[in-house]
């Protein structure tokens, strides 16, 4: 609770910080400028680094989690997507991980009755949270490449067509924009609403969903109800893309405000637990094939070790040997 | 705040009463304080002179950009032309003289419209002067008042209209596909003190139009004077369209 | 009766307590840890820091420089093992996987949790090798490592099976036993390790088995087994050992020969290699599958995993048949290869019976017992007689390692299908690769741990009683050998009046041999009770 | 390590995305400067303030709207106290602003806006012309 009151405050702070900063002209000119920049590049820097890290540990063994039949007897159809032969059924096992979060979606709850009896019960909620928040989160990000790209790929208007969809008001109503909170605030909540889910949850924890939070509703303010200059927003942001920076329209509170957690989580994310979006492509458990007894898998440091070898053996059991009658390598 | 428990209870019952009443009014309301109710009265002798006449038609048509679909499921109309016995389902038009006559048909316009009760948005509403007018803004395409309307006085966009309007207005909308249409009794022409286009082109002067609750309007007096008729009045929508018999 | 009784042990508290925790040591409770290592065992392997002393000691004993031992040990596994830098890296604490162990369930406590078990070692990593958690400490989550964590690390540690159930229900396949095998690693490196794995891996590497059978022993108990089965069927068989020019090597868990019930699997091995005269043999050398190895260090697991490639290349098989065994499949399947391969001297698996050739093994060379045995079948080279187990009501209990590591799971129920008439499935969440380990794996299955062992197990015991209940089923199979060894006493304590067998045991029953005497007992000596005819009491 | 290009191919992916405004906008050779637009053809004088309408002229057509469809009552009054008819293609684009392509349509696709008024109301420049055509360039 505290670390959840904690990370909401953090968050707040921030925006106040930088509601405040935007008072000044000269200053929010500036910052303007610095943050968003420093925060980028610290961004790609910082997520390089981490894939870098990553890649530069190998993976020694073959070691998926096998979900579902092997490979085997010809007669016996395997489960290609949950124990994945081949690179090809890998690529979808991990389509299925990345696109569906197909793991989560396995997810039960376990309750324990008199009896005893244990029921595992159906929990795809998590699952339908995350689902919600992720991909509505993507195509927020698409919708924005129409402020940093002119003239715009047929892919953003479909993003915004599409969101779209239901045309109701004008600035037409983003179903993504609800959708974005709605799965945030189920994630928040779950955290502290959940004794064990509450018991192993972090600062971090809080902060991530937090500042996802403040961002979504800043943005929301801004398209639905503070109204800004979309287009010298976007002749800002162009500037910033070509790096021939211009000052913000005014009045830009509510933008900077935005801009100014956009460029927190930016620059938050390569140190964080969000590099969960990079990891999950690399983590040996899903993208392996369960091949391993069809194709050798190398060890780039397999080093010798010590054995007790045969001869050895015989030598120490050698009576034992003769006196049971086995065969033996020395006469 | 310093609002005793009992202030509060009698402060809340007087809204929560006022807000029932309020609602009560509204469905009563409506049908008898109303001030105005625009009505037209069709002529169907005279109209019937000039059998092959599409004056009304081809005016509403233009004057509101409405498309001529050729495949007739897919049919978009505010005002046509039927046979009596299809027109007045129910009654016996064997032997009458009107027998064989065209009938001009158009939105009702009904003093209790079951197309706005329906209507989850209501892009259908009753307007203060009795027109049941049209949101295309807000219709979403369920065709709940195409269910409801016992006149077939509603059509939808099953196909984009504009390629099926030869010469567009550009003082009036067109629609998109997914709407629903009708005849509005031209309220972009009321409100600038017009009659209805229909009203204006027809050389016969068969369509009279006007209040139907003002007791010296030419409408009333023809209604009056002259045995008429409406369409399903057994539904008790009432209808304010009559035909001159 | 054995204390806690069950009553007892079921009264399970899931709320953790309000304490955070980070500030709740470990406190070491009787029957819920095993013992540390025999000094004998450290020194004959050449491992670190052996001593005499128990988990429950103030002072463990630790080398004067053991906090820069387990930080320097971290960062080397961390360059070598991705998956551990990784799973150090990506966890989001969603706790998807919180009531997937069977240590959870079963005790409550919240450190059982996947999640929160390796957030132990997570703290630590925070602390010394990330930056947020160099600046920011305890708001990112970071601890200094001192003693009472190394102890928590032990505790808990060795209260993790390594059975991967989390994994599959983890969004980033974050897999705890990989956690738990690099914590042991380092708990190895200042001599924390506990004598229940350290010995039998001492022995297999000194004798080739875990039991410390040495060859002469090992040699009369397969001569033992021959002449029983003799006595059981009527049929001499002969099985060689240590025999040159032999097709198949055949390995299995030293369990399988000496204990019960694995040594009724062993006969059903006997009888079937027997019939459809096989042309195999034994080793003496590597006369161990399973691999102890596996619980104490990757290079441990590679020692005395090398046996069997050097065996089979010395005796000039042409593959390798492995018997019924968890852990061993482990080792077998996905690390054998990889660290003592290629295995050139071998030739492609090919079932010399039915011809089939085992291309899913053309690299290892090496067979389980149940695809070679769902082979013939599937062929009709055996001619099998399942009223002979009518006796029992059977179900299947996937073992982790066979399920969520080779993906081993129609060839077993292929062969019940076809040697018993009684089979019926557990609830689906608990089975297959949701399958709940017995919660005795990884080298913990020992006594002293046996209030932990009940409490692990109580998930898989649970559904063993539910198709107890439903279908009377009265046999539980498993192709396990820790398995068969655990599973009795935890039957026995929740579910009582249900027994354990391996799949090759019904095999074993249900088998025609070729002169065989009218079969009146099954292995176990045991009448036939066939449905419908008098039950012998 | 066999996977070590598949790793680097994928953040090479990755960060191309990411820096897409860059690359892109350095190739395209776009500028910060944004749309210009035709001054009204005839009217001197908008209903609102130049900023009031840069950032909220939808709110105002919305409130336009209801009055003149919901209410019935198509008069507005604006800020330099002038009557105006409420009418899209009528008033706003033909008496003021005079081209949609010229006026309208800078700003949205400069913004990637594509509001669905054209999908019924008329531009006055075309009405005559293809109305088909005329919807499908937005």
């Amino acid at each position: 609770m505290k670390r959840a009151v904690y990370s909401i405050l953090t968050v707040a702070g921030i925006a106040v910080l930088a509601g405040a900063a935007a008072r000044d002209a000269a200053v929010l000119r500036w910052l303007a400028v610095v943050v968003p920049y420093a925060a980028f590049a610290t961004f790609v820097l910082g997520m390089s680094w981490r894939v870098t890290v990553w890649s530069l540990s190998p993976a020694p063994f073959r070691i998926p989690t096998v979900c579902g039949q092997q490979k085997a007897l010809s007669w016996i159809k395997p489960d290609r997507l949950e124990s994945p032969p081949d690179t090809l059924a890998v690529v979808g096992r991990m389509a299925l991980e990345v696109l569906l979060f197909r793991s989560l979606f396995r997810n039960t709850r376990m309750t324990l009755r008199e009896g005893p009896r244990l029921v595992f019960g159906e929990n795809k909620f998590l699952w339908l949270g995350a689902m919600a928040f992720h991909w509505s989160l993507l195509v927020i990000l698409v919708r924005h490449l129409r402020l940093f790209l002119e003239p715009l790929p047929a892919i953003v208007l479909a993003a915004e067509k599409l969101d779209g969809f239901f045309e109701v008001g004008t600035p037409v109503f983003y179903v993504t924009d609800a959708v974005v909170v709605v799965g945030l605030l189920y994630l928040f909540q779950r955290r502290l609403r959940d004794p064990l889910v509450r018991y192993i949850s972090l600062f971090t924890d809080y902060f991530a969903l937090a500042l996802l939070a403040g961002i979504a509703f800043s943005g929301i303010w801004m398209r639905y109800f503070g109204r800004v200059d979309i287009t010298g927003i976007k002749e800002f942001a162009l500037g910033l893309a070509t790096f021939r920076p211009v000052a913000l329209p005014a009045p830009s509170d509510s933008f900077f405000v935005h801009l100014i957690l956009v460029s927190t989580l930016a620059a938050y994310f390569p140190f964080s637990k969000l590099v969960h979006m990079g990891g999950v492509f690399l983590s040996p458990t899903r993208n392996l094939a369960n091949n391993n007894r069809a194709r050798r898998h190398v060890n780039p440091w397999n080093y010798p070790v010590r054995v007790h070898t045969y001869e050895e053996w015989e030598t120490e059991f050698r009576d034992k040997l003769e006196a049971a009658g086995l065969p033996l390598e020395r006469k | 705040m310093n609002l005793s428990r009992k202030a509060f209870l009698r402060v809340s019952c007087f809204s929560l009463l006022g807000a029932a009443m309020r609602k009560t009014a509204a469905a009563f309301g409506s049908t008898f304080s109303r001030k105005v109710q625009w009505g037209m009265a069709v002529d169907i002798r005279k109209c019937a002179r000039r059998p092959e006449c599409t004056a009304c038609i081809d005016v509403c048509d233009q004057a509101h950009n409405v498309p001529r679909v050729p495949d007739k499921r897919h049919e978009v109309r505010w005002i046509w032309k039927d046979t009596p016995e299809h027109a007045f389902e129910g009654e016996d038009f064997r032997y009458s003289s009107i027998a064989k006559l065209p009938v001009m048909l158009m939105c009702n316009h009904c003093d209790d419209p079951p197309c706005v009760r329906v209507c989850p948005t209501q892009a259908t509403w009753k307007r203060e002067d009795g027109i049941v007018a049209m949101d295309w803004h807000r219709c979403i395409g369920c065709r709940y008042c195409m269910a409801a309307c016992p006149y077939e006085s509603r059509s939808f966009n099953w196909v984009d209209p504009r390629p099926y309007i030869k010469t567009a207005n550009p003082e009036f909308p067109t629609r998109t596909k997914g709407v629903v249409e009708k005849c509005t009794f031209c309220v972009e022409r009321i409100s600038q003190g017009r009659e209805p286009a229909c009203v204006e082109a027809c050389p016969e002067k068969a369509l009279i139009f006007g209040n139907v609750m003002d007791a010296n309007s030419e409408i009333r007096r023809m209604l009056s004077s002259r045995d008429h008729v409406t369409r399903k009045p057994e539904l008790g929508t009432g209808p304010n369209v009559f035909y001159l018999l | 009766m054995p204390s806690p009784r069950p009553e007892e042990l079921v009264q399970i508290q899931y709320r953790p307590p309000a304490k955070e925790w980070l500030d709740t040591p470990v406190e070491f409770r009787k029957g819920t840890y095993c013992y540390s290592a025999l000094p004998k065992n450290l020194q004959y392997l050449g491992f670190p820091n052996p001593r005499d002393w128990q988990p429950t000691d103030a002072d463990w004993k630790l080398p004067k420089d053991w906090k820069r031992i387990i930080l320097e040990g971290m960062r080397d596994r961390l360059n070598r093992f991705r998956s551990f830098r990784l799973f150090m890296d990506i966890c989001v604490r969603c706790g998807a996987c919180a009531d997937k162990c069977h240590y959870f369930i079963g005790s409550g406590d919240p450190k059982n949790m996947p999640v929160l078990r390796a957030e132990l070692i997570r703290s630590v990593y925070r602390r010394y090798f990330t930056l947020t958690g160099r600046l920011f400490g305890r708001l990112a989550g970071a601890r200094d490592l001192t003693e009472d964590v190394l102890k928590e690390w032990f505790y808990y540690f060795y209260q993790c099976t390594e059975c991967r159930r989390c994994s599959v229900f983890c969004p980033y396949g974050i897999d705890t036993a990989e956690i738990t095998m690099m914590v042991r690693e380092l708990l190895n490196l200042v001599g924390c390790n506990i004598n229940w794995v350290m010995e039998p891996v001492a022995n297999c590497d000194r004798i080739g088995n875990h039991l410390g059978i040495q060859p002469h022993g090992f040699k009369d108990s397969i001569d033992f087994a021959a002449s029983e089965l003799e006595e059981l069927t009527g049929v001499h068989v002969e099985p060689s050992i240590n025999r040159k020019g032999a097709e198949i090597l055949f390995i299995v868990p030293s369990a399988d020969y000496f204990g019960t019930p694995h040594y009724y699997t062993f006969l059903g091995y006997l009888a079937l290699f027997h019939q459809i005269g096989l042309d195999y043999t034994f080793s003496a050398y590597a006369s161990e599958g399973g691999n102890f190895g596996l619980f104490t260090s990757h290079e441990m697991m590679k020692r005395l995993n090398a046996k069997v490639y050097a065996e089979a290349r010395r005796l000039g098989v042409k593959w390798i048949l492995g018997g019924e065994c968890g852990h061993m499949w482990r080792v077998m399947h996905q690390y054998m290869a990889t660290m003592n391969g290629p295995a050139e001297f071998l030739e492609p698996p090919v079932s010399p019976i039915t011809g089939t050739r085992f291309e899913h093994a053309r690299s290892t060379k090496m067979v389980h017992i149940c695809e070679f045995t769902a082979d013939l079948i599937h062929h009709g080279k055996i001619r099998l007689d399942p009223t002979r187990n009518d006796r029992w009501n059977v179900t299947y209990h996937d073992s982790c390692n066979i399920a969520r590591v080779v993906g081993l799971l129609e060839e077993p129920r292929y062969i019940l299908r076809h040697v018993c008439n009684q089979f019926h499935e557990m609830p689906e969440n608990t089975i297959r690769e949701q399958t709940f380990c017995c919660g005795s794996g990884s080298g913990l299955g020992t006594d002293e741990n046996f209030e932990m062992r009940m409490r692990g197990g109580f998930p898989r015991a649970n559904a063993v009683r539910y198709v107890r209940e439903k279908y009377g089923v009265n046999l539980l199979t498993c192709i396990c050998a820790i398995d068969k060894a655990t599973l009795p006493p935890l039957l026995e304590y929740w579910t009582p009046g249900v027994e354990v067998a391996g799949v090759h045991e019904l095999v074993g029953n249900a088998l025609i041999l070729d002169g065989e005497k009218e079969r009146e007992t099954d292995l176990r000596g045991e009448p036939i009770a066939r449905k419908g005819v008098l039950v012998h009491a | 390590m066999r996977d070590r290009p598949v790793i680097y191919g994928g953040l090479a992916v990755f960060l191309a995305v990411i820096t897409l405004p860059f690359w892109r906008g350095i190739e395209s050779g776009v500028t910060t400067k944004g749309p210009e637009l035709a001054r009204p053809a005839t009217a001197r004088q908008c209903v609102a303030s130049t900023e009031f309408m840069k950032s909220s002229h939808m709110l105002l057509l919305m409130e336009m709207r209801d009055q003149a469809v919901r209410s019935g009552d198509p008069w507005y009054v604006g800020a330099g106290h002038g009557t105006y008819t409420i009418s899209l293609t009528g008033t706003c684009l033909e008496q003021c602003h005079g081209s949609k392509t010229e006026f309208c349509d800078r700003c949205h696709d400069y913004a990637g806006v594509a509001p669905g008024c054209w999908s019924c109301h008329l531009d006055a420049g075309h009405s005559t012309g293809s109305l088909t055509a005329m919807r499908s360039s937005r």
